[in-house]
């Protein structure tokens, strides 16, 4: 799932992969899309962000829900944009997991949001608007 | 003597009936025959009328242009007034909106009304990678990558939510689903969203683009080496001795020469013909209510 | 083993088994004939009770001539259609208004398929097709009639509830016994393939012989629904209840598919009751209740309701009602248009039918694309 | 082969295929079973059939050849030996060669203008001592 993201030379995987359920539970890797300088770095060493708890009742993430991370020795919250998992009609399914990171204070640390974020987070009301603030392009 | 013979036909036929399409589906159904009958029957009080076929013989291309006319050929699924209502419904629907034929490898731009949009409308464009179900349940996929990320789409076909069919570009490619898209170069499955179509002429054969692929490094979606694609190449580079053996060993070539398996999966001649007929009178009708209409609005 | 099915193994030829199969199917027809051949019969759990009335007869139709058997139908058609002596001629039973404690009858559908449908918001839903196809009212008997019988339970005589039988599926009278096609003389239809029987209340006495189509039910109101599920057959315990089984490698022999222990010992020392064992899977009767009607085919006598998860596979029988649950029933009584008493007459639709009728929220197909409103946020 | 548009079949078919079970042919590795083995069985029963035009056997396995034996012949009556996705599906199906032009020299003329099914089935006596066999006889219509 995360092995795209990670260099080919210092990971490769020497046994089979079946086909992923790619559901987001703990220990999921994700990738950051905002422009924050933290999400940047740890892409960049190979440690992307990790998954250590879903705000939710199922354990199970889906588009606009909000996640706990391991990301660079940090806990961080997040909010899922995309993910990888099978969709409903009429709702975009991505090629990564994406998030964007957030304060405690509930405010975006990146300031640009790279990559569209599906059309019907635009309903979200309360602490996603501001992310919605940032957001280039929808799908 | 005689009454032994009649005996022994009418085992015949009793014999005949379990296996002529009308096998019984579970322990508490009834026989496809006797239900059919039934709706028929000169004692029912509100008995079906027979109806008699459209006497018009539809073109040639329509089993390839309307393959989502032609129900699930899962015979423990079908029965014939549902799929009759089925047809209606898809027919209406056809009548306001404009679906124009296309296939898995042609390019698509849709438009949906959307709730949250601006302008309560949301345009997507991409390339067709799989069409799936028939009937009301039919849909297909879209794939483009939108600032270097790969999005998907999948839409239902009769959906009312659905305002526009744009076919930007009318080809085939040479295979029937391009899931193996996801593991290509980016730059295959990126088109832009300005694009201007390409004119089909009408008659036309539809054009097969025979471009080859080389697939990426693992890890990839699905085992593409097991499924017999045409449309891409390099995958021994990226296998094992043991992931080939392997593949070799699950490999059924045998099943491709199965013809009473994909007589059975498939629904055959006369009964398609049957279908289309019914699609290419209504077709007519519209056409002519059309025809009809043009002078109203010019008062 | 019969001497019948001992020489079938000596001669084994076409010709023989057919004379096997009428010799069977006879002792299995005429019941009596069977019962009787025994000089001391024991009450058996098994056995059928005193009012049972055998069904099936050997099938001498298919011996006949063509023009026997032709003449053999225009008998039964004139018997049942052209010179039938209509009971609805007489006086009718008198029509009540609907309240919410009143218990109509229901029907006798089959399962046709599942089809997607949708809201006129947007939404796709799965609607379960059922056709009523020639249902008709067999019998009804009074409550206080009901309850003096002997096939009425405690349950039924504590109720004040009458009870109507209802048949779907009319046939030739040549297939089934005399005594069975007797049953249908009061109602005065041809006899049916299958019958149940509804409860209801006094209030919704309902005459014999009156047919019972799609115009039973309105668009819109709710229902109830009983049938039989999809029969699997016996099975283990991995299909049946869903258990994890054992590995499929591992060093794992003969242990792949199994549930496991199944109890203590100790002191209990026994299996409790209602444990989930290996059995006979599916093929049970089963309800589902509160299912809207969202739209009626009339042309065909279809039922749109709600969900893919009605009981049973498709061409199978369905038996629908009214709902039980309060809050629906609120529902349907707050509405204008209440069910019709007891059933829909031919005098109720003077005005003549739609072919269709839709819910009011529901998608038509006819309609223009659904489009959003600029000014909603 | 899924390119190939069947017409209705003639006869009264089984909605499932039969497993074929009892199959085993001993083969030079071992003994040849499961789908594989299925289809091999059949092969070798419809070149039989298409060289004998008379075949005594199991009722359950003459049923099962029966359908491929219609779907093989009503095939090159309608497209011939020159259609490309025909002459790989006879070249398949037949596995002694010298019946190919049989196939298309005498049996397709001769079935040219049926209306019914090519071949009929017929039920023979249980065969004893022995198991509960339900025996039976298929033919192509027409031999002599």
């Amino acid at each position: 799932m995360a092995g795209r993201f990670i260099p080919e030379l210092l990971f490769k995987r020497q046994f089979g992969t079946t086909p992923l359920l790619n559901e987001i539970r703990k220990m999921a890797r994700l990738r950051v899309v905002d422009n924050s300088i933290l999400g940047r770095q740890a892409e960049l060493e190979g440690k992307p962000a990790k998954c250590i708890h879903v705000y939710n009742k199922n354990g199970v993430g889906t588009i606009g829900d909000k996640v706990l991370v391991a990301i660079k020795g940090q806990k961080k919250r997040a909010f899922l944009v995309g993910v990888r998992q099978k969709q409903k009609a009429m709702v975009p399914r991505f090629d990564s997991n994406n998030i964007v990171l957030i304060e405690d204070s509930g405010q975006p640390t990146g300031t640009r949001i790279r990559v569209p974020i599906p059309s019907l987070l635009r309903g979200k009301k309360g602490e996603f608007s501001k992310i919605l603030a940032c957001a280039t392009k929808f799908v | 003597m005689s009454v032994f013979r009649r005996a022994l036909i009418a085992s015949n036929i009793r014999n005949l009936e379990c296996y002529c399409g009308v096998q019984k589906r579970f322990s508490n159904t009834l026989f496809d025959g006797t239900l059919e009958k039934h709706r028929r029957s000169e004692l029912s009080h509100d008995r079906e009328k027979t109806e008699s076929f459209p006497p018009f013989e539809a073109p040639k291309d329509y089993k390839k242009k309307y393959p989502d006319f032609l129900p699930n050929a899962d015979w423990k699924k079908r029965d014939r007034i549902t799929e009759k209502l089925e047809r209606k419904d898809m027919l209406r629907r056809r009548a306001v909106l404009n679906i124009p034929e296309f296939y898995p490898g042609s390019i698509l731009a849709i438009t949906v009304s959307d709730p949250y949009a601006p302008g309560k409308y949301n345009r997507f464009v991409g390339i067709c990678i799989a069409k799936n179900g028939n009937g009301l349940r039919t849909s297909f996929t879209l794939r483009n990558v939108v600032d270097n990320i790969g999005v998907e789409i999948l839409y239902e076909l009769y959906n009312p939510t659905i305002q526009k069919v744009e076919v930007l570009k009318l080809e085939k490619r040479l295979d029937e689903e391009l899931y193996y898209l996801r593991d290509c170069d980016p730059k295959y499955s990126t088109f832009n969203f300005n694009m201007e179509p390409v004119q089909h002429p009408p008659g036309a054969p539809i054009p097969v683009n025979d471009i080859v692929l080389k697939i990426g490094p693992r890890p990839w979606n699905q085992k593409w080496h097991r499924q017999n694609l045409k449309g891409v190449e390099g995958l021994d580079e990226h296998l094992r001795e043991v992931e080939k053996k392997l593949a070799e060993k699950t490999a059924e070539p045998w099943e491709k020469y199965d013809i009473m398996k994909t007589y059975r999966n498939s629904i055959h001649e006369e009964e398609s013909e049957r279908i289309l007929s019914e699609v290419y009178e209504k077709n007519l009708h519209n056409q002519k209510l059309k025809e009809n209409r043009k002078p109203l609005k010019m008062d | 083993m019969s001497a019948i099915q001992r020489c079938s193994k000596l001669f084994s030829n076409n010709l023989c088994r057919t004379i096997i199969n009428i010799e069977i199917r006879s002792s299995i027809s005429d019941y009596k004939s069977f019962a009787g051949s025994r000089p001391k019969k024991v009450k058996n759990r098994f056995d059928p009770p005193e009012w049972f009335v055998p069904k099936k007869a050997y099938n001498y139709f298919d011996n006949l001539t063509p023009s026997n058997r032709d003449f053999l139908k225009e008998v039964a058609y004139d018997r049942y259609i052209t010179n039938r002596e209509s009971p609805l001629v007489d006086e009718p039973i008198k029509r009540n208004t609907w309240n919410p404690c009143t218990k109509r009858t229901g029907v006798l559908g089959v399962k046709i398929g599942v089809l997607p449908q949708w809201t006129k918001d947007g939404t796709k839903l799965f609607t379960t097709l059922v056709q009523i196809i020639d249902n008709h009212v067999i019998r009804y008997v009074p409550p206080e009639d009901y309850k003096q019988s002997s096939a009425a339970t405690l349950y039924m005589k504590n109720r004040n509830y009458g009870s109507v039988v209802v048949g779907a599926l009319s046939c030739y009278p040549t297939s089934f016994t005399k005594s069975y096609v007797n049953l249908f003389n009061e109602a005065g239809v041809p006899p049916k393939r299958k019958l149940t029987r509804f409860l209801v209340t006094p209030d919704a006495a309902i005459e014999p012989g009156t047919p019972l189509t799609a115009k039973h039910f309105n668009v819109g109101d709710y229902v109830d629904v009983q049938a039989r599920t999809i029969g699997h057959g016996f099975q283990g315990v991995v299909k049946r209840w869903g258990f994890k089984g054992g590995p499929k490698s591992h060093g794992a022999t003969k242990w792949h598919r199994r549930p496991g222990t199944i109890a203590s010992g100790g002191r209990t020392g026994l299996i409790y009751k209602g444990k989930k064992m290996p059995g006979k899977m599916g093929n049970r009767w089963r309800n589902h209740r509160g299912l809207k009607i969202w739209r009626i085919n009339y042309k065909y006598n279809v039922l749109y309701l709600t969900g893919p998860a009605t009981p049973g596979p498709t061409h199978s029988y369905i038996r629908i009602y009214d709902t039980i649950l309060p809050n629906l029933k609120k529902e349907m009584t707050s509405k204008e248009v209440h069910p019709p008493m007891p059933t829909a007459y031919p005098e109720d639709f003077s005005e003549g039918l739609p072919e269709e009728v839709f819910d009011d929220e529901l998608f038509q197909f006819n309609d223009p694309t659904l489009m959003y409103n600029l000014d909603e946020k | 082969m899924n390119k190939i548009s069947f017409n209705a079949l003639k006869h009264a078919y089984r909605l499932r295929h039969r497993n074929l079970k009892r199959v085993q042919e001993r083969l030079p590795t071992g003994y040849r079973i499961g789908p594989r083995g299925r289809i091999d069985y059949l092969r070798n029963s419809v070149t039989n059939l298409f060289r004998e035009e008379r075949v005594e056997g199991t009722w359950d396995y003459l049923d099962e050849t029966r359908g491929y034996a219609e779907l093989i012949l009503q095939q090159s009556i309608k497209n011939g030996y020159d259609h490309e996705v025909t002459k790989e599906m006879v070249d398949y199906w037949i596995v002694e060669k010298d019946i190919i032009p049989k196939l298309f020299e005498v049996l397709v003329p001769r079935f040219e203008d049926y209306d019914t099914a090519y071949t009929k089935l017929y039920t023979l006596p249980y065969v004893y001592p022995g198991g509960p066999k339900r025996m039976g006889l298929l033919e192509l219509k027409g031999n002599f």
